[in-house]
Parts: C-alpha cells; structure tokens; sequence
C-alpha cells in the first residue's frame, strides 16, 4: 500500500507539469472544424514529444511509458484544462488494436498516421438494432475478389466526417452462432460506398454520425485478428478502452468539481453542502477504484472488473454533479447558460454510451459476481 | 366520496385532449419548437373558454393544464392563467414576471414598488398585453406591455419562449387576499402540466419496451426495464392524484390547500424529471438524438421542476405546516 | 371529483368517533398473552355493536356497510389508536372468502365464531420453498376416505397459536400445471398432525410461527370452492386483502407520521425537514391511492391495480419514516429506545411480508402496464 | 504507486481471518451475544500485538478492523483502540467515553472539566481500566474505572455492550495536539468495521442469490437481485478502498488525511447499512428471522453508522474542505 509516485514518476510528473505550462494552447476554439484543428495541432505537438502515443511501444513511435505515466498524464492534463487529443480513438482503440492483433504490414503502414494526426479513425461497432446487443449486429462484408464489399448501417460513430479509417466489425459467416462469425475490419472512409450522416442529440450538437455502408470495399489485408475472429479483438480492446478511460474519466470529474466548488463556495444551504460533498466523495471513490485497476492491470497484465464498475460510477457521479449544478441556479434553470445547460443535457448519455448502466451491472454480476445470467 | 374526476371534468378531458392532439401533433409542437410562432390557436383557445379561470374551478384548470403537458402545447395558456388567478380583473391577455435577475426565491422578489428592474424567465412577453409583476413585500402590480422593454432570452425548454423582461417603473398596484391562494393554483397548474408529461412519457418508454428487442427478448422482459417502468407508473399516478387533490382543495377544502398544493407540485416536479430521466436509459441512444421526441418532454419537466418554487422549496412548506 | 363525506358517511363517522370514545380500552398490555385476549375482548366489543364484519352482509352477522364506511372505520380508529381486532385474518380474509365461495353449510358453521372471535382464523400459504413463487407449494393433501391427509410445512404463520382454523392452500394433484393442482382447506388446527413452532424474528419477537404438518385430517366438506380450485380462491381473496389493507396501512402511516412530527417539532435541521416533508407528501400519496382504488373498487366492483402500489409505496414510506426517527438520534441510535428501534427493524420486512416489492413490481409490469414476463 | 496491500499486510489480514473465524465462528458470537462474556480472547489479542496502535500503523489497524467486521467479532479491541489513540500512554485497557446523554454532536461534548456527568453508549465499560472522557471545548481527559458508576444500557447491536457511565468528577487532563488525528483514526477504525461487514454480508447475499431458486430458477438470474448485488459489489469495495486511502493518508499524507477520514466514515457507513437493507431484500422472509445471521451484521452496520459521526456529520466536515 503505497500511493507515492516513485523519484522516476516524479520527475515524469515535473516535466510534463513544466511542457504544459510552456505549451497550452489556451481556450479551445468553438464549432466543430475550429475544435477539431485545435485538438489536431494539440496531438502533434505532443506527439513531437514523444507522448501522443505515450504508452506505445517505443517502435512504433510510442513512449513506452508505464500505466502510471500514463494516469499522471491524465491528471495532469485535466488539472491544466488541456485540451484533448484529435486522435483519441485512434490512441487508445484502433492503435492498440493493430499493436496486439496486426500484422507486420498493418503496423507499419496504420500506427504512424495515428500518432501524427494526419489520418483520422472512428469507430463503426453499434447499429441501429444493435444496442446493448451488440452480438447481434447485421452489418454484412462479402468475400468478392481480394476485397470484402460491406453493407449495413452504423450509429453512434463519433468523427466520422472527420475520419480516413473506421474499425468495422461486420458479419462474414451467417451460419456462426452470434458472435462468432464477425470480422474487425479497418474500413477507408474515402469512398463511395460509404455515406455519413451527422446526428444531432438533445444537446443540440451532432458529435457522433450515422453511417449508411452500400457495397464499400475493404481489401483482404485489411482484416485484423482474422476471418471471424472479430468478437474477440473488439472485445479485449473494449476491456482495454473501458480501464484506460476510467482513469481519464475520473481525472475530468475531479476538474468539473473544483469548478462547482468555485461557484458554490461560501454557501450555507445545508443540502447543497450535502449533496455536494456526496459527489466530491463518489468522485475519489472512483479515483481510487482507478488506482486498484492500474495496480490489477499492472500486477496482472490484464484489466480486472475496475472499468465496468468505474464506468457505472462515474455516469452517475456526472449526472449527480450537474443536477446540483442545475439546480442550484433555481429559476434560472428554466434558462440556458453557457456551461451547465450543455453539460447537464449532455450527461443524460453517460449512462447509456460505451455500455448502458444495466449491461454493465450485468457484467459485473455474471464476471464478477458469478451470477446465473439473466 | 368520488376520487375521479365527473361527467363534465371528463368532457373537458376528451375535448382538450382531442383539441390539442389536432392542433399540436408533436411534429408540429416540434416546429413550433424550431421556428417560433406559437400563437396560431389563441383565439381558439379562447373560445374553447380556457383561459376564464374564474368560471373553470382549479380541477378543471388542472385537467386541462394536464392536457397541455401530455400534448407538449407550445401555447402560452399558462401563463396567462397565472396572470389572471393574480389579477383577476385583467383584460387582454397576461403573464407573470416572477424572477429576479440572480434572485433564488420563488415567490418573492427584491423589486421595489417603483418597479425599475429586470425580471428573468418571463413566458409569453411577446403577446401579452399586460404584466402581472411581483414586488418586494409579496406585492403585485399590473403593467402594461407598452411600458416595458422585451428580450428573447435561450429557454432550455424550446417549446416554450422565455423572455428577459426590463421595467423602468409605471405599474397599477394590485390589492386583495387572493395572492396565497393564486399564488398556489399557479403551482398546481405547472404541476399539472408535469404530470401530463409524466404521462406521455410513460406511456411511451412502456411501447417503446415493448417494441424493442435485444438479445433476442423485448427489453420490458428485463426487470432493469420493467421495474423502471412500474417505478415510472407509479410516480406518474401519484403525481396525478396529489396534484388533483391540491386543485380540488383550492375550490372546496381551504384548510388542506396550502399544504397540498405545494405537495402537488414537489411531488409532480419530482415525478416529471425522474420519470423522463428513466425513460431516457429505456429508450437507450435513440432517446439521446434531436430527432426523437423525448428530449421535447425531458426540457418541458426541468423547466417545469424550476418554474414556481422547485420541490426543495415546497417541501420546506410542507415541513412547515407539521413542524 | 368530490372528497367530502355524504350526510350519512358523516353521521356514521360522527357516531363511530363517539362510540370509540366511550369504549377505548386504552393502552394495550405487553406480553403475547394479554395483548391477546386485549385484542379479542376489543373485537368482542365491536361486534356486539354489529361493526366487527363492517362490510359483511347483515345475513352474516354484518353490518353491510360500504367501502367507504369501511375507509372511515380504519381512519378513525388510527387516528384514536384505537387497538386491532384479534382476529383479522378471519375478518379479512377466511370470512370474505367463505361468503364468496363457501357452501351453505361453511356459512352457517364458521362466519359466526370468526366475528365473536370464539374461533381464531390463521393463514398457510407460504412455504420455506415457495416464498415469492406461491404456486410452487408442497405441502400434499391426499383424499382418504371422507377426508383429506395432509404432510408439508407452512411458514409466517401470523397468530397460528391462537387459532383454531387455518385458510390452508395444498396440491392435491400432482400432475397438473403447477397452479392448477392447489386446493384451498380449512384446517382444524387442534389436532395431532399440526405442529406449531415460535418463529423469532429480527426484532425478537415471534409474531409469526412454522407450521409442521404430519398426517393432519381435512374433512372433504372443508374443501372452499372446490377441489383443485384453490389457486383462485386465495388469489382473489388476496386481492380483496391488498386492497382493503392498503387503507388500513396508509391510516396507520398517518398516525406514526404524527408522532415523529410531535418528536420533530421545531426542528431548524433543513435536511431533516426535507426527509420528513417528502415522507409526509408520499404518505399523502399514499392515502390518495387507497381512495382512488376505493373509488375504483366501487364503480367497478372488482379492486385495480392499487393495491399493489400501496403496499409496495408503503413500505418504501414506512421504512423510509422509522429510519428518520433512527437517523435523528445521533449516536443514541446505538441504544435500543421504547418505540423507534423495535419499528425500524420490524419496517425491515415491510418490504417482504405479503409480496415482495420486486414482485409488486412484476404485477404492476405485467397487468398494469402489459410488459411481457420476466 | 501501489494501491494493493504490501506482503506484510496480507500477513496481517490472512492471520486476522484466520484467527478470528476459528475464535468467533457464526454461532460463537450469537451465543456471545445472547449470554454475554465477550472477553475470553483478550489475552490472546494482546499477544497477537493488535492493541499496540502506536506500533500497527493506521492502516494495519483499518486491516484488523476489517476483519473484525467481517467475522462480526464481539471483541472490546476497537473500544481498547480509540482509548489508546487518543491517550497513547494509556496503561492496562481503555476505552471511550464520548457522547453526553440527549446530546447529538459526535465529537464535541458540553461535559464541564469537573468531569460531573453522564456518557451515553459506552462500549467494553465492564472491562476497561481507564476511561477517556470527552469534555467540552475538545478536552480529553483520562478517569480510573475506581471512579465511574457503570450500568449496563440496552444495545442495538447484541454482538458489542453498551453502558451507561456516570462521572463525579476525577481525571487527568490529557494533553497534546494529536487529538485531531486520533479522532479521524477512529473514525476509519469504524469504517473499516463496516467495510468487513458490507464484505461478508455481500458475499452471502451472493452465494444465496445463486443457490435460491423461485419460479424454477436462481433468484440471482432475475435483474432485481443481480443488479441489486451488484451494487452491494460496488459499495463494499468502493468503502474499502476509501477507507484504505484514508488510513494510508493518516500515516503518510497529513495534508489529505482529515477529508480522506470524513470520506471513508460518510461513505462506509452508509454503504454498510445499504448492503444489509439490500441483503434483507434479497434474502426474504428467512432473512428476517432470529436463526439467520444477517440480523447481527445489519445491527452492527446501523450502531457502526451512528458511532463516531453518522454520515450526514463527515459528508459536512468535507463539504467545509471544499467549500
């Protein structure tokens, strides 16, 4: 038990303090093509430091960094008000994705352009049917030639008009029970098949796209993990996304708290006091829970139940969060400000993306808890 | 002892309900939304003889204001309601300026009585003829639009304009004992509306989890669903009854009516936004997009929730009354 | 919509409210034994005025009131605390499902003796088996000669010490769907197959018993509406019981809701009256139920789905209030106190005893709102 | 960074286990609770070096204390603890005297220097030596047991006496600025005994969930059970952690250790106390019953909750860190 950072991660710790310091790029620009240059040129200048890829390989133009590294960066960052990477689905999916499960052609032709910004990646897993379900996703790649043609339709899929690659997960074999005839593709987003459509939420933003595939091609090389095999690479990268982004997750909750903090500060209303110290305590617990799944995953070497749960927590840690911010305001409430409104609406979702809140009970319930399943 | 509403209350149920339906389907509340205008129907309403509250008894009021949330009307009944329980002489067509600028407390303002200020979150500015407006000391005047400057301001419910409200003085004070018993009919009719929405809502997470499959199954097999849908019922039945309560008290029980309509409408606040944040995790991603309809009801019960003393104030005068 | 009493409800209330005054028997005593005979000389006293079977037909031995009147009984006599009558179970249940489905001669033999409470009425349904799931009992009753033989167990046996008969439900065939094969008994408990034993609960109390029976003897003409019927016998004679209890148990909640309030008084704790005023309000909530389903009850003849809301809404306020009055006396919580403890822990089974509030959830899923079965 | 325990600790934890369940199995400390005579083992404790707090380390302590609430044992260490930590020259055994009779706050005390009064919910009275004794202004003083009356007080928890102690006045005053410290050390002491409930009263409710079977299968197949396990899961393990982390940070992270105390107390109790409330549901009537232990382990998490602060108390001594 110990939660000092070593004389290494101290100095890690120091010089990324200092580079911040020197190189923060300031308030991100509003609309979306001013944000996403801003995130882009952010992502190459770190990754002219060696870190956008901080926990890669180092031959593969990463750092090599440790997981620690890694959640100091994300403190760090959200300490500062850094402003995220461009890339991020690219860094911490689709890279270590072809990193364990791609070939040497893979490697050498995809991770560069990831860590340099110049070539985007999405994600185009979830579809209209296929929710919670994913298993059950319809999407088909048909063997013609030395290319598969896809058709299908894809939700949820975040930068898409912004992206050159997408990780597709499609059916190849309808005779296979349900997961196991899907193939993880990586899919050129520059051409006709492919159709994207931008799909506004109740925040009144269109952050993620709709994607209508008709007989786009994706060569055979293009296969990761193999024919079929796709359940399974989507899968253990999932695992992967689920811990790393617990620790982001968390660093950025503790950020939205201290600026609560600023605004409530000197209040005297017992209830708000309450409510907001509930919120401040949910928010180390799932700090800490982070901390146990970088010590699991890095006694382990694999990620334990920590991201399924801190996922759950910290959907309901936000939601808390910006309730009280909401309702703190009283009847200004009926009215929308520049930071809270968006925020409130916007964390109605954290309960539902990247794993509802009931199918993550589930998981820990039948994996952790070795419960019959439902 | 009848707990439900009679004949007559049934008829101006099924009218409302059937007038609103034609003239508000939802896409069309959706454009209302989107594009402004949201006074096409006035002189409809008028004739259907909503806005006489006088003559419509609080019941009726909250049956009909009950119909307003379940259809999500972009109309500005409400407030005209509420300027006419507090001013029951008005002539024209009236709304409230409650809200201070930076003030919290629902029901009394810091405004003097030479009425220079600004008010916040004033619906329907933009077609009333006169403001009813509150001033320090529970005190209300009535002034007309002419003698006010209006700005739109960025309503979070967008099927409901609000409007940041400048008076620079000139206002016909209002005199009575009537502002406690207005004051809590206006509450009751936004609990009302909370309970339509509740309603509506309801009734579409349960299709919706019938609809819907995953994993081979409807997800209203799943308990998670299923409980969360009776959960919803049961707010949104209670809601109803306490809300229909609290109007009924206005008109026959003065004794009970205080108590129960600031019970109304922490309970209904309440139910409205438990509910729609429920159906949202029911209905999953499709509930989360502009195209879909819940965020429209989800915006109406935030609003609703803040408008007219939030759940947290009524309870402070439910505990006040027993403690 | 009309909440004020017709001249005559007022003038029975007004009646009943002096009578109550007249005859309240004050303080019960402690002690199984004499809380006993309290509660049945009380009942006594009541059905010499004719108001022990309020709602019974006068042909029985009622008084052939209304709902309503029924409503009023319960309200008045909380608001006097005034004591139960001994033998609920029989006025509630046994006799209401005797005069629904009884023969002629069960009428003439046992409506009688449950209003004089000369004959104390039990229940056994539940088994240690079969808790949520009734239909799965086991307790056997075979026909032998002009009599059924019976072996099982019963459990939560409320008053079985007392009684002389118990509403016993048994398979008496095995080969039929599991619901289809129950038959519902009256079981004389005073013979030799029937073994009572104390059931000690949390609080330390034994309110309830098990039920061991061994070889006990039915006589066929105990059989109650017919053989292999008993499924719907006790189901709706259930119903009923929900649907009056529900403004038995509301009228009770108002009068604890006093006493804390009388505890409370003047309390400036803004949390605490935030607690207290939503228990008041979903008590108010509460007691808007059992009047909309006594409206129901009264158009449509047969209870709606109120009673299943009531009873899970009232456990959720009686816990929620007896964990109030737990929390506000500080770290004298730790002590056992005169009224509150022994109320907290007994409101533990609130949510248990007489349908689980995940089964009540189930009925309102499934019949209320047409959601397909779990 | 190792947010693990170290070798030594799992030593520590394995050997409490070990001991612990081999001295107080289940039905042990059900007759313990019913007959009394809960200090057979004393000896054996001070042997096994569990009493020398000045030597264990706040988070050895809170490991020992886990396991204590884990195996729901009747002993009078936690009591011996507290008197230790906040008079380390204690000699023989301590305990505290801290909460005045009708008085709420749970750490401040209005008992005048004369030590002339009554303390409330005294834990291991009949067996301690020496009394620390809270007294107003923050003021610990040190009574021999020559010099107290002591009545046996009715528990809510029959696993750990209570009494009743009254004081006439003779003690020394204790001295020094660790009083801050120790106060927040025994707070997470507590915590750390509700962590070992929330623990073990999981893992039964688990292992039930799996072998009950209604409707012809597992309760723990149906989402109202699963779901609500999960959530005990989440609780007992997010207490645990914070709790570590504040026992950790008394020993080496002074500036954190005060809200990271508060945190773990407001947390662990209440996670505690919903775990049991959860396992009662889940396990249905036969959990409401005087032969099954989960009575014993939800009357220790609700007593556990009201000593040293209830959560209400911590969650506002954090708000004051923050706000």
């Amino acid at each position: 038990m110990d939660l000092t950072l070593s004389p290494a991660e101290e100095e890690f710790r120091d010089t990324l303090r200092a580079w911040i310091a020197d190189n923060h790029p300031g308030k991100e620009p509003e609309g979306d093509e001013a944000s996403f240059a801003f995130r882009r040129d952010w992502q190459r200048k770190l990754n002219e430091r060696g870190w956008a890829g901080l926990t890669w390989p180092e031959a593969f133009g990463g750092a090599g960094a440790t997981q620690i590294e890694q959640a100091i960066l994300f403190e760090e960052f959200a300490a500062a008000r850094a402003p995220q990477m461009a890339n991020v689905l690219g860094l911490t999916m689709g890279g270590p994705t072809v990193i364990a499960h791609g070939t040497d052609e893979q490697k050498a032709r995809f991770l560069a352009p990831i860590l340099s910004a110049d070539e985007m990646w999405c994600q185009g897993f979830s579809e209209p049917e296929s929710g919670s379900d994913l298993a059950s996703l319809k999407t088909k790649a048909v063997l013609d030639g030395d290319a598969y043609v896809v058709t299908g339709q894809k939700v949820w899929t975040t930068y898409a008009h912004h992206s050159k690659w997408c990780m597709l997960l499609a059916r190849t074999n309808a005779d296979a029970p349900k997961h196991r005839g899907l193939t993880y593709f990586l899919m050129d987003m520059e051409q006709e098949g492919v159709e994207i459509r931008p799909l506004v939420q109740i925040t009144g933003e269109a952050e993620f796209n709709e994607l209508f595939i008709d007989g786009a091609r994706i060569p055979v090389e293009n296969v990761v993990g193999g024919v079929d095999n796709g359940w399974r690479v989507a899968i253990t990268t999932l695992m992967h996304e689920r811990a790393g982004l617990a620790f982001a997750l968390q660093a950025r909750v503790q950020v939205a708290l201290s600026e609560l903090a600023d605004e409530l500060k000197g209040t005297k209303d017992p209830l708000v006091r309450q409510r907001f110290a509930q919120i401040a305590i949910e928010a180390q617990v799932l700090r800490l829970l982070a901390y146990r799944g970088l010590t699991s995953t890095m006694k382990g070497g694999e990620p334990g139940p920590e991201g399924s749960l801190g996922k759950w927590l910290w959907a309901d840690i936000n939601q808390a969060l910006t309730t009280l911010a909401m309702d703190v305001k009283g009847p200004a409430a009926q009215l929308v400000d520049d930071t809270w409104t968006y925020r409130f609406l916007r964390a109605r979702a954290n309960s539902i993306e990247g794993g509802t809140t009931e199918i993550l009970k589930n998981i820990v319930a039948e994996r952790v808890l070795g419960l019959p399943r439902a | 002892m009848n707990f439900d509403l009679t004949e007559d209350q049934r008829e101006i149920q099924r009218t409302a309900r059937e007038w609103l339906a034609s003239r508000y389907p939802i896409a069309r509340v959706r454009e209302i939304a989107l594009d402004g205008g949201s006074d096409a129907t006035w002189d409809e309403i008028v004739e259907l003889g909503w806005p006489d509250v006088a003559e419509l008894g609080i019941v009726e009021l909250a049956v009909v204001a009950e119909e307003l949330g379940y259809a999500l009307a972009p109309t500005p009944l409400a407030a005209d309601w509420a300027a006419r329980l507090l001013h029951p002489g008005l002539e024209g067509r009236g709304t409230v300026a409650m809200w201070d600028e930076g003030g919290n407390a629902p029901d009394a303002s810091t405004m003097p009585a030479s009425l220079v200020g600004t008010k916040i979150a004033v619906p329907a500015a933009d077609v009333a003829d006169t403001f009813v407006v509150t001033a320090d000391g529970g005190r209300h005047f009535a002034v007309p639009a002419s003698a006010v400057s209006v700005e739109p301001a960025r309503a979070l419910d967008p099927t409901r304009p609000l409007f940041t409200v400048r008076f620079d003085g000139g206002g016909e004070a209002l005199d009575g004992d009537h502002f406690g018993r207005a004051w809590h009919a206006i509450a009751v009719a936004a609990a009302a509306e909370s309970v339509g929405v509740a309603r509506r809502v309801t009734q579409m997470s349960v299709e919706y989890a019938k609809e819907r499959k995953q994993f081979g199954r409807p997800i209203g097999a799943y308990q998670a669903v299923s409980h969360a849908c009776a959960q919803m019922f049961l707010e949104a039945e209670g809601a109803r009854n306490v809300v229909l309560w609290a109007a009924w008290a206005l008109d026959h029980d003065p004794a009970a009516a205080f108590v129960a309509a600031s019970s109304a409408k922490a309970y209904a606040s309440d139910a409205a936004v438990n509910v729609c944040r429920s159906a949202l995790q029911v209905h999953g991603g499709i509930g989360f997009t502009w195209e879909h309809d819940l965020h429209l009801f989800l915006k109406r019960a935030e609003a609703n929730a803040h408008a007219f003393g939030d759940a947290t104030w009524h309870r402070e005068q439910v505990a006040a009354m027993y403690l």
